[in-house]
């Protein structure tokens, strides 16, 4: 396996992307868009794909940069940094990836539109509370040759802007991943308000039509297509909320160096010192296996499920440790909207729930791990 | 009527009278903001219940049940209040009133005022006219509280007190703030600190609303510009007044601590998150173990605040280890509310979702750990004033 | 409820124990008994009887003091704080609630015996890694009208200095307890080398004779009587723990207040005022839950699991708390053999798992508050 | 014999090489004491097999593989390196040897060593024919480590040295000591320190053990009475020994971190704990979930170890950030006995039980956190020298 450090490319590529995300989208820019009401920024994601971002696992053939993983990860981290809300994840990585298990003329094309930041995507599968995919209670009836799906999906990422929805859905002999529009008759879209003022939708299936050349991959075998598109979409999202810890720490820090209380400087404090110096460990050690997830992912997916669920699983407790101790080691301060703080608590909560929470992916460990 | 002082007795008095005095509607928990009844000049009713159940339980003395019959209360003593609250729960009465004239002004009235003040102030607050918000903090000082700089001169036939404060809770809403403020320069930090009573209504008194991470928040800022203040409106005496900001924060503490600490009678979180969870209930591992510890630590928390209200009513002084009660009762709330949140799992990440205002909740719990005092705060007070630590 | 303050008696008791344990049985009396490889003092055991410990749950027609699950906590809570060894909780804790759920001129006699200090008792219900009575499996057989036990029980805390033992064994219709001679035929009993130095035994049990007259209770329902018996020993266990967590806590807290590093006291070092500071708290309210168990078991017997299971649950999560920091904040000198806080680390772990660890109380709690 | 330095060549010639070289009883885990081989003159060897895998090894440099073949090693880089633990591992054979001499003094050698001294020194560590102990704490020096008072007087043809050093591991089976010693009493604190090699056979040194919690310990207490030591047995410049110290104690944290890390190849304990709880598995919520926190954080704490090699290996140097790994590997090495004790229930409360000598192992973690800097010293180097905050 590759060394666990950065390649000369990979420095370059996190450097570019710091550069480019503290001039184009840093938090004052989330917090534009979040008092605004808005969710996406066409504009921003344009340019991402200019630079390559959106193409980031697209082949070069068509079109991609073909980065990898790793370097997904290190822009999924950047982001993270600066809560830069994009498609990325949702298109760029979690659809890019499904669509490259299957060879062929449309996922060919759809890769390109991808990459050229032409074509979005948003992932259907949650329904209740947990993250649980082999749930799935929306169906896909067979009727004729074609489907009819029918159920209702919640907090579908991106749902509100995606062009494409992948769909997972019961079928007679297992769970199908269906490709369609967004717009299809009787599907119907509704924004949910979250914490994170980031997109997620509420989606309902009222009988939507779909044909075979709808599904992704094969009938009754999602996963072999959704497996790898979802440990894609961990990876990059425990690398995302590592930079969000990384972030969040970095003004905690810089506040406990410039901030007095009672006449000195709360960083000379001896026990807010250990607690930032625990919570620097932690990061680092998160670190490590969110580098090791991408190193894995790049060079044996087939086997990286473990390396994955441990990146997602140290990346939920650091992110939960970092905003906490964020918020309390600013104190008051900390608790209000006009500070950026709470922004990193609130996409730290989201992002821990999505595509699975601390016990889900621990429990995947243990069990990968003989116990 | 008055009531037997006998803990049995009351108990079957106070049953027949809720009978007949406490509405149906007042007999379940407050599901918005508004059935909570905080009183107050411009308090509007949530219902006619409502305004009969206040009117009711103050003729009476039950809005503030332990205090002199002279100032409103009912003079109960701990053995007949605790049957009070007792009987309130087993019916599931909602508190008739609350408000901090209850919780913070009262008790230093009590404990620091003039009879005239007590005369004059503590029986609205019991029946619910005046309602009142408490003015420590200022912008920048934090945990340091005795840092007031809102300046309060001696104009001779007044006090003029120019200056800001924050997180003043409610001040939007309330009648009066009880306020530190800074009438000796000179003097050293502690010495120079008055605690005073202004009407919110008195010329150069504006305030407005802070919103949190957590959304609307009862919080404000609050600013004082050439306000004019009777010299009779100062508590305890002139630059005495960190002597009554320091009894308040003890009791402060045990009130806020009390938000987090479980009772026997309460449901457990387990059992909550255990239905959460559905089917699945807390099958999980993680989730198991987190609400097992909880449900042990919040009990034994619940016990030691019965424990220090016992030791406070025999006499003996709770004083600085009260710290304690407020650490470890905003812990567990925090992380109560932790726990809440997961296993809500994506319905709590809605600002209005299947479970409400949960992620709204949550939020503002983060807050627990910071107001009244921070955790650090409370940990040193701990360690130098109850273990003698050094420095 | 009887408050959750001493009454005065018990003050007056807490003073009269605390005073004769500096004298009669401080920790260095413990480590004679250790260097000597004693693990019980006679004496000391006569002593503690004269004074009404020996009978403090025996009634005063039988000439015990009868003064209650409270005041028998506080006499252990004073004996755990300076390590004193003695067969307290398993004979006049016990034995004694066991003997009094059987009206019966036997066990009147034996109540007397004990309260004297004159009769000793261990409890053989531990044959494994975990304390789990209903999976017993020593078997007591019916031959005749009478029976034959065999098997082998493990961890007997005093096994060896009983006279007696009380021995949970399977029977046709359940388990029924038996109460026999430790030196009967077929009794073999094997010293356990125990990291606490206390006294507990392997117990092996070859076709040992009992006859109706040995069981204690009824046939087959040996819980109506251990229940009450292992339930007064739980809490009487924890309130020792809780002692040991106080012992172990004064000692550190000197040791900041004298110790120098880096020219200043350690005490002063904000880090570790906090952690103590956290670790006083968690006494504390360990201390109510002790307390509380106690009032249920002297006021509501019957409902007193909760109360129990949530004192010895507390009890073991701040001990070890107390002898980890204990060790930590005193540095490599808490680390040698010549300082006394390894003792309280290594008695804390045995009572950990003697009658219930966390795992086994933190259940309870969580069933009886209905998950 | 040379080996290739490409690593997959290099894996196939040291295959051929264990095949032939590594005897059959070298080929398991060691299961008592007598069988880790740390050399030394009065080594006595516990069979013939350790004694020929020890010549073997040595005699192509094995025993110091990446150490520079002139001094006794096998210069392996770091990829052939890693090829050979994985070998050895592969076959489940023991290391031939290890010793302080190994892991801590060769390196400060390494590193600051006069020609002269390598070449002396070196080649008898490689071979296992000496085997040295460290003299660094100092009865109540505690966590100050500078603060070392051991005299060491300039003598004109020798040092003469007085003093005592606590918590010498194998002092009492060392054959050399290398020490800290005080060289100029009149100069700041870190500026008078040497660092000097001195013969446990000379005049005035005694050593005796220290017993520990867990029982005999390896640790001692050694005496300089009136020792002299030559010129020459400075390492480094006289004076500046604080900086091959400092070297040094960056490089141990290091080592004893490796102790608590997980790897992928090893069993998880969660596995084991299972095994432990036999049919009941772990079906308690408690265990199951603390074993899941231990092995996702050990695992991802073994990869950081890894990526510090890397770093290192790099160029990049990692420096005091080597705190963190003896911090984080330390106290997951606690954490994992705390685990197995509650897995071992009953049987882990006998010195020698069913689980054999459980117990000690698991007091003797509890040091872990103290030897070689202790966490609270680890955090603050982090605090002041990684994240720059004041004081």
């Amino acid at each position: 396996m590759t060394k666990l450090i950065q390649t000369e490319e990979e420095v370059m590529l996190a450097d570019m992307a710091r550069g480019f995300l503290d001039e184009a989208a840093p938090v004052s820019h989330f917090r534009k868009m979040r008092d605004a009401g808005a969710t996406h920024d066409a504009g921003l994601w344009r340019e991402m794909a200019q630079m390559g971002w959106a193409g980031v696992l697209v082949p070069e053939a068509a079109g991609g940069s073909d980065m990898g993983h790793a370097a997904a990860g290190i822009l999924a981290g950047e982001m993270g940094k600066t809560l830069a809300a994009t498609p990325f994840l949702s298109s760029s990585v979690i659809a890019a990836t499904a669509l490259r298990q299957v060879s062929g003329k449309r996922s060919d094309e759809a890769l390109a539109r991808i990459a050229a930041g032409d074509l979005t995507y948003a992932l259907a599968v949650d329904e209740g509370k947990k993250f649980a995919p082999q749930a799935t209670e929306v169906e896909a009836k067979r009727e004729g040759n074609g489907y009819r799906i029918s159920g209702t999906k919640a907090f579908v990422v991106d749902g509100g802007l995606a062009d494409r929805l992948l769909v997972l859905a019961k079928t007679d002999e297992g769970l199908t991943l269906f490709d369609i529009p967004s717009d299809r008759t009787g599907v119907t879209r509704n924004a949910q308000g979250m914490i994170d003022a980031r997109d997620a939708s509420r989606i309902a299936f009222d009988n939507v039509e779909a044909t075979g050349d709808d599904v992704l991959g094969q009938v009754d075998d999602a996963m072999s297509v959704l497996r790898p598109a979802m440990e894609a979409g961990q990876a990059a999202l425990a690398a995302e909320m590592s930079g969000l810890s990384a972030g969040a720490f970095g003004m905690t820090v810089d506040y406990l160096k410039e901030r007095k209380q009672f006449g000195v400087l709360i960083g000379s404090f001896q026990a807010l010192q250990h607690r930032a110096a625990h919570l620097w460990c932690e990061i680092e050690v998160t670190a490590s296996a969110i580098m090791h997830a991408g190193r894995m992912l790049d060079s044996a997916p087939e086997q990286a499920t473990l390396a994955v669920s441990l990146a997602k699983a140290r990346a939920i407790s650091t992110a939960k440790l970092a905003v906490i101790e964020g918020v309390q080691m600013h104190g008051g301060i900390g608790m209000t909207d006009d500070f950026d703080m709470g922004f990193y608590m609130k996409r730290a909560r989201v992002s821990t729930e999505w595509l699975g929470d601390y016990s889900y992916h621990a429990e995947q460990v243990a069990q990968k791990r003989g116990f | 009527m008055p009531f037997s002082s006998d803990p049995e007795t009351f108990r079957n008095e106070l049953r027949d009278w809720l009978k007949i005095n406490c509405p149906q509607e007042m007999q379940d928990a407050p599901t918005t903001e508004a059935e909570i009844c905080w009183g107050g000049k411009n308090w509007v009713f949530s219902s006619d219940a409502q305004q009969q159940w206040l009117e009711r339980a103050a003729s009476v003395g039950f809005t503030v049940p332990t205090w002199p019959q002279a100032y409103g209360g009912a003079g109960l003593d701990r053995a007949c209040e605790k049957v009070f609250h007792e009987e309130l729960a087993r019916i599931n009465a909602r508190l008739p009133l609350q408000s901090f004239g209850i919780w913070m002004l009262g008790p230093a009235l009590l404990q620091f005022g003039t009879e005239e003040q007590k005369l004059h102030y503590l029986p609205p607050i019991a029946r619910g006219e005046i309602r009142w918000c408490q003015g420590y903090s200022e912008p920048g000082a934090g945990s340091d509280l005795a840092s007031v700089q809102t300046k309060c001169e001696d104009k001779g036939d007044h006090w003029l007190v120019n200056g800001q404060k924050i997180w003043t809770s409610y001040a939007d809403k309330a009648d009066w703030i009880f306020a530190l403020v800074r009438s000796d320069r000179e003097a050293p930090k502690h010495k120079g600190i008055s605690f005073i009573l202004v009407d919110m209504t008195s010329k150069g008194v504006t305030t407005r609303p802070i919103k949190l991470i957590s959304g609307i928040s009862p919080f404000c800022e609050t600013f004082f510009d050439d306000v004019e203040v009777p010299k009779h409106h100062v508590v305890g005496e002139v630059n005495r007044g960190w002597d009554v900001a320091k009894y308040l924060l003890t009791h402060e503490r045990q009130m806020i601590s009390a938000g987090g600490s479980g009772l026997f009678g309460g449901r457990a979180l387990g059992a909550i998150a255990a239905d959460d969870a559905g089917d699945g209930g807390l099958s999980d591992a993680t989730s198991r173990a987190a609400a097992m510890d909880y449900e042990v630590n919040s009990l034994a928390i619940g016990l030691t605040l019965e424990r220090y209200k016992d030791m406070a009513e025999s006499g003996a002084g709770v004083g600085d280890a009260s710290a304690m009660l407020k650490y470890m009762g905003t812990e567990l709330n925090m992380q109560r509310m932790e726990l809440m949140m997961s296993g809500g799992g994506a319905e709590a990440l809605e600002w209005d979702g299947p479970v409400g205002n949960r992620a709204g909740e949550w939020l503002r719990t983060k807050a627990n750990s910071i107001e009244g005092g921070t955790s650090e705060v409370m940990l040193s007070i701990v360690s130098r004033r109850v273990l003698g630590l050094p420095g």
